[in-house]
């Protein structure tokens, strides 16, 4: 326990120091390149939540990742052009305002978990994988075909959108504020997953049968656990549109939900800080192989083979040992 | 044979990875160049820098960065922000795709740099969001289009069906086609993109009393409704811009493509003398034919080249006078500016033709001389 | 819209849904065996259509390029089975799901690295190009048919495998109970690579017949894959039958789909957004077609309970 | 005469041809404990499964403390009072001993979409936990990882769980099983005093426990309940002596 929590202080450390190194030999790239760790990091922690605690393989998270990038899309963009997103019955504007932004993302994001989890829960394993990827996939045509905002050219805001007191165009700013959102997520997943809530969910995903004996529904525990991972990926989704200052039906497709996976299991399934070690290895890999070939993907490949034969329980496994019951 | 080009392609690349780690970098300019080098659509980007790398080969003024996007819009927003950032490029260049150049351009403008576009040319960029930082050397999404809409209006074509895929692009080329177009529609069909069956299609076609198709289906696309339209028995004409009939796709429809004509700014028969050094020297330096993809790149650094030497760089305002006046001799023959930095060139109908083995494009006439776009009206600059 | 015209479009719709299925029948027959979910399979298809090009290229026999797709696909197919998907059995779907998208990467820049970024070329046979005219008055490619009648032919062929023959026992047996099978003094590891092989070989097959009248071309088979998963999962993964009622359904409505939703949409929306707002739709059918039938049926048709 | 806790009417299931629970009727009343017997295969964990709410009967009805439950789910049995213990041991096996029994004392209370205060700091959930695993005699264990538990010592901890439940009545699948001599004899104590608390439906392949425990057995073949009665008349029964204790009786 005590060597996988050094390990989790000294990983999460990472970021920031990484960002402030960077800031101090004035490399910019180098903070967005951490700032774009760290969002994705809270995509995963967002899918962990369903998939580690839950157990439920989602195969269509891409789908809350592009809610909530189109919220923020669309709001902005909208704003930027000066006109309401709708008129009657009632005036709703858009706006620049990152607070309310990531509200419309986390709400939107929740709605339509709540929508494809009542619907997909109703079927198990394999079924589950690929009815969740059939609804990304809707999603994604739907975003593809619908020419209101954009469709397959996607939406540019041209100015990031605003945070009160900070800059955030500059780029230490915005990774800051990256950072203290997935800090504080981080925390929240942590009481979470210790919560009566986290209790009875993960032991749903260890012995179903268990929790309905003691008189619990384990559909609603899952039903709530992906509300709330796909509120947060949403979340996510809207930060990773921020930084981009664009979105685009990319972010629904099946690859993004593959990425985000291999993100959770690159660091460790179930593991508070696997998705951080995951998509920090990810991006350094990103960028370390691809400067290397052009043909990266094929290293990509053998690695995430390998971790997934040999090395169960991903970059933290390794190097933390087993995992122990959580107390 | 793809092997060789291969091994060509990497030996280009090790030659670029030296140019990039030239040393000093004063007085010179610097280049980004984002673009799809890995994944699908790979063979467009690598076409592109090929082309841009032959004009600019010996240049020491040029120093030049090569990133792969993989067609994917965040990760060339994040290259354009790290070529700006870290390697404090002057000029961006290299997007292929309309929806990465949205993600890209508006960004890189914004923050003062030069962005040359060799390929893509969205309405936006062209009209409300155009920039004086920003230039098309390629096209307008339209031209194509508006050329061919004109060419068959002229030539008795009666009664066309339109098809192409389902988003901004494949709707703005459709829109492009009408605008000249006088004659009857009679039909309009929206594909799903990445459809690689068009029977459905092909039967509607077959059914309607259409006597020319006109489709606009980039990529892998284009590639499966030819030889499935070439099966089918169906013998209406078949017209297009020229994205579908390019050399690197010729190869893989093969005859089933013979007889279509096709609108382009540029084509590889073109009687000019830039256009037969070009085609000549790429053949040399790749062993293929070059594409219109490598023709733009290489007008790219043609035009940059003319640009620095009359100006600096620093002096954005020198610089864009510069690149306005177009100083150089286009592998397409004429070519100018138009207010909104956009091309005013003459559009080509080119002919698929087989040339001994080899399935390639003939010119055949002007589809629209000295062609100009029609959002420039809307660009304030 | 006329009655030839709608034929003609449910035959289209038969072809693709008799295509699908050469790719499913691999995907539910691997699954109901090894209880493994393949995400590489599609990328044993491109390879099929890889081989088929080239070897056509080298010697512009359609009958070559055949047998040389199915080989390089079972070849390829053996081998992965060999060296990855065999310690995969154990594990959950999820470290297969992954394990299976890290072949998928390896296997397409693998083929890029070999064969450069620009589609092949592979062109139908002339004795089998252009149409045929059917009783009825409807012209349709001669190929298209051959194609309903060759997956039509591997369906039976599959069927009577697994009804008559040895192999087929074995295999039905595995689907019920793999320990059974192992008590049955079967050797099982070698079964394994048999039933993967010849799952790749018909996705292989299916690659060059496709290959003929599409793009040979890098990242070809992924969009085929998610068709085909949505096919064995309306159908009920496992099931062989499952597969061919759930490839046709699957191929008709999205062929169908796409011809009548427009018209459809534009009897009450003006033609221009009933177009886009049709296409659209027909875009989604077949996962709308998918998810209904799982809230009725979360096994799919003809799965298990 | 007090009204029985729970009670089975003309339950029936079939699998195909198979009929596993052929018309069984029984009660169980407060205070006893309630047998049943019967040779493998005869329908035992079938029947107590249709009674768990696990699978649904094909007719016939289960009335729990007055009120027909046929309908419910094994959820709403559960929360309706009626504890469990499995055959074969379904615990969440990454937990400790303590955090299963945490699990039960949770779901007794309801408490369980609750998001922020680590449920292992709640005072009240723990120590009702920790009592039952006192009971059980498990208390020593409860920091150990469940499944490094024994077999015999997963029984119990099943025990204990249901005992967090603060059930009406228990239904117990072979608890005894691989307990060993000295396992059994103090699980047998244990249950004598608990029928006080709850009525037990057991099911148990041990005749030394049943006989001792029984108040009633019931004998189960073929999916039918031969005989009821108490130990004696269980043991002078002439059917069941043909169709079951024989056996036993020559080993």
């Amino acid at each position: 326990m005590a060597r996988e929590t050094l390990l989790n202080i000294v990983l999460f450390a990472l970021l920031p120091v990484t960002a402030l190194a960077a800031f101090m030999l004035d490399e910019p790239f180098v903070i967005t390149l951490v700032t774009k760790a760290a969002i994705l990091a809270l995509a995963g922690v967002g899918l962990n939540i369903a998939l580690g605690l839950g157990g439920l393989v989602s195969f269509g998270h891409a789908a809350f990742f592009g809610l909530g990038g189109y919220a923020m899309g669309v709001l902005a963009s909208h704003a930027q052009s000066y006109t309401p997103i709708m008129e009657s019955p009632f005036l709703i504007e858009g706006t620049k305002s990152m607070l309310v932004i990531w509200g419309v993302a986390i709400v939107t994001g929740g709605l339509a978990a709540l929508a494809i989890g009542a619907l997909s829960l109703r079927t198990t394993g394999v079924y589950f994988i690929m009815i969740t990827l059939a609804f990304g996939q809707m999603l994604y045509y739907f975003a593809i075909s619908w020419p209101a905002y954009g469709g397959e050219d996607g939406l540019s805001i041209y100015i990031r959108n605003e945070f009160p007191g900070l800059n955030t165009l500059d780029p230490i700013q915005f990774f800051a504020i990256a950072f203290g959102v997935l800090a504080i997520v981080l925390f929240i997943a942590s009481r979470l997953a210790k919560s009566p809530f986290g209790l009875a969910l993960s032991a749903a995903r260890q012995n179903a049968e268990r929790v309905e004996t003691v008189g619990i529904t384990p559909f609603r525990l899952r039903l709530v656990a992906f509300v709330i991972s796909g509120a947060i990926t949403a979340l996510a989704g809207a930060l990773f549109a921020d930084l981009n200052r664009f979105v685009s039906p990319t972010m629904f497709s099946w690859h993004t939900s593959g990425e985000i996976m291999v993100f959770v299991i690159l660091g460790g399934v179930g593991r508070l800080f696997g998705p951080v070690a995951g998509a920090a290895l990810y991006i350094l890999l990103e960028h370390v192989l691809g400067g290397l070939s052009d043909f990266w993907h094929i290293y990509l490949g053998l690695l995430l083979l390998l971790v997934v034969l040999f090395a169960r329980g991903g970059l933290i496994g390794t190097l933390a040992g087993r995992e122990v019951a959580h107390d | 044979m793809k092997l060789k080009s291969l091994i060509a392609a990497a030996s280009i690349a090790a030659l670029s990875a030296g140019m990039a780690y030239a040393d000093a970098h004063g007085g010179k300019v610097k280049v980004g160049m984002i673009t799809t080098l890995s994944g699908g659509g790979a063979g467009l980007g690598i076409d592109v820098r090929d082309g841009f790398m032959l004009a600019a080969k010996g240049n020491e003024n040029l120093e030049l960065v090569i990133e792969d996007d993989q067609r994917k819009p965040d990760i060339a927003v994040q290259l354009a922000d790290k070529l700006i950032q870290s390697e404090k490029v002057d000029v961006l260049t290299g997007i292929i795709w309309s929806n990465l150049a949205m993600a890209v351009v508006p960004a890189a403008t914004a923050q003062g740099k030069f962005y040359l576009s060799p390929n893509a040319g969205p309405s936006a960029l062209a009209g409300k969001g155009c920039s004086p930082l920003y230039f098309n050397v390629a096209w307008q999404n339209d031209a194509f289009n508006e050329a061919a809409g004109s060419w068959a209006s002229e030539n008795d074509i009666k009664k066309v069906f339109l098809m192409a895929p389902n988003y901004p692009a494949g709707q703005d080329m459709i829109a492009g086609f009408k605008r000249t177009y006088t004659g009857e529609v009679v039909e309009e069909v929206y594909t799903k993109l990445g459809q690689t069956d068009y029977a459905a299609e092909i039967a509607q076609m077959r059914a309607s009393d259409a006597d020319t198709v006109y489709f606009f289906l980039p990529g892998g696309m284009g590639i499966s409704f030819m030889k499935q339209y070439a099966g089918s028995g169906v013998d209406k004409n078949v017209m297009g811009p020229a994205f579908s009939f390019d050399q690197g796709i010729l190869g893989a429809i093969g005859d089933a493509a013979l007889g279509v004509k096709n609108t382009s700014h540029w084509s590889k028969d073109l009687d000019n003398e830039a256009n037969v050094k070009f085609v000549a020297d790429f053949q040399a330096e790749f062993g293929r034919l070059p594409s219109l993809y490598a023709a733009q790149g290489y007008d790219t650094a043609l035009l940059l080249q003319s640009a620095m030497g009359k100006a600096d760089v620093k002096d954005a305002a020198a610089f864009q006078a510069a690149m306005e006046e177009a100083d150089f001799a286009s592998v397409r023959g004429d070519f100018s500016f138009a207010p909104n930095h956009h091309p005013i060139q003459d559009i080509y109908m080119r002919e698929v033709v087989k040339e001994g083995d080899v399935v390639t494009n003939k010119v055949i006439g002007v589809a629209a001389s000295a062609h100009q776009d029609v959002y420039g009206a809307d660009c304030k600059m | 819209m006329s009655l030839l015209l709608l034929i003609e479009q449910v035959l289209n719709g038969l072809q693709f849904g008799v295509m699908l299925f050469l790719m499913a029948a691999g995907l539910t027959l691997i699954f109901g065996v090894m209880g493994l979910i393949n995400l590489a399979h599609g990328s044993l298809y491109m390879v099929g259509a890889f081989a088929a090009a080239a070897v056509a290229g080298f010697t512009g026999s359609f009958v070559l390029a055949l047998i040389a797709a199915l080989a390089a696909a079972a070849a390829a197919g053996a081998l992965i089975e060999l060296l990855v998907i065999r310690r995969l059995y154990d594990r959950d779907h999820l470290d297969q799901v992954l394990a299976t998208f890290a072949l998928i990467l390896i296997f397409s820049e693998g083929t890029r690295y070999i064969f450069g970024s620009f589609p092949l070329f592979l062109d139908i046979p002339a004795a089998l190009s252009g149409p045929i005219l059917l009783p009825g008055g409807i012209y349709y490619p001669l190929y298209r048919l051959v194609i309903i009648g060759a997956g039509l032919l591997v369906a039976a062929g599959l069927f009577l495998l697994i009804a008559r023959t040895r192999i087929g026992v074995q295999i039905r047996a595995g689907e019920a109970d793999r320990e059974m099978i192992a008590a049955l003094g079967v050797d099982i590891s070698k079964l394994y690579t048999l039933v993967f092989a010849l799952g790749a070989a018909l996705a292989g097959l299916a690659g060059a017949l496709v290959g003929a009248i599409q793009s040979v071309q890098v990242g070809m088979g992924e969009p085929v894959l998610i068709l085909a998963f949505v096919v064995i999962v309306i159908g009920g993964i496992g099931s062989i039958k499952g597969a061919l009622v759930g490839s046709i359904l699957v191929g008709l409505t999205d062929t169908l789909g796409g011809v009548l939703l427009p018209p459809l949409f534009a009897t009450f929306m003006e033609p221009s957004s009933a177009n886009a707002v049709g296409s659209a739709v027909a875009s989604m059918a077949i996962y709308i077609l998918m998810a209904g039938v799982l809230l009725f049926k979360p096994s799919g048709l003809f799965g298990g309970t | 005469m007090t009204e029985p806790l729970l009670k089975l009417s003309d339950l029936k299931k079939s699998f195909g041809a198979l009929k596993a629970t052929d018309d069984v009727s029984l009660t169980l009343l407060p205070g006893e404990i309630h047998a049943l017997i019967g040779p493998n295969g005869a329908g035992k964990s079938t029947l107590i499964k249709q009674i768990a709410g696990g699978l649904r009967s094909n007719s016939g009805t289960v009335e729990f403390a007055g009120r027909d439950v046929t309908p419910l789910g094994t959820v709403a049995r559960a929360r309706a009072g009626l504890g469990r213990t499995f055959q074969i041991s379904s615990l969440a096996m990454e937990y400790t001993v303590l955090q299963n029994a945490v699990l039960g004392a949770l779901g007794h209370d309801g408490g369980v979409m609750r998001f922020f205060r680590p449920v292992m700091k709640n005072r009240p959930l723990v120590d009702r936990a920790m009592a039952a695993l006192v009971r059980v005699g498990l208390q020593d264990q409860a920091a150990k990882r469940t499944a490094d538990l024994s077999h015999g010592q997963r029984r119990l901890l099943e025990v204990a769980v249901a005992l967090t439940l603060e059930p009406k009545v228990l239904l117990m699948d072979e608890p005894m099983a691989g307990l060993g001599a000295s396992g059994s004899k103090r699980l047998t104590g244990f249950l004598d005093d608990l029928r006080t608390q709850a009525p037990i439906l057991l099911v148990e392949h041990d005749m030394d426990a049943v006989f001792a425990l029984a108040d009633r057995i019931s004998v189960l073949v073929y999916g039918r309940v031969i005989a009821t009665g108490t130990a004696d008349e269980i043991r002078r029964d002439p059917t069941v002596r043909e169709a079951y204790l024989g056996a036993e009786d020559a080993a």
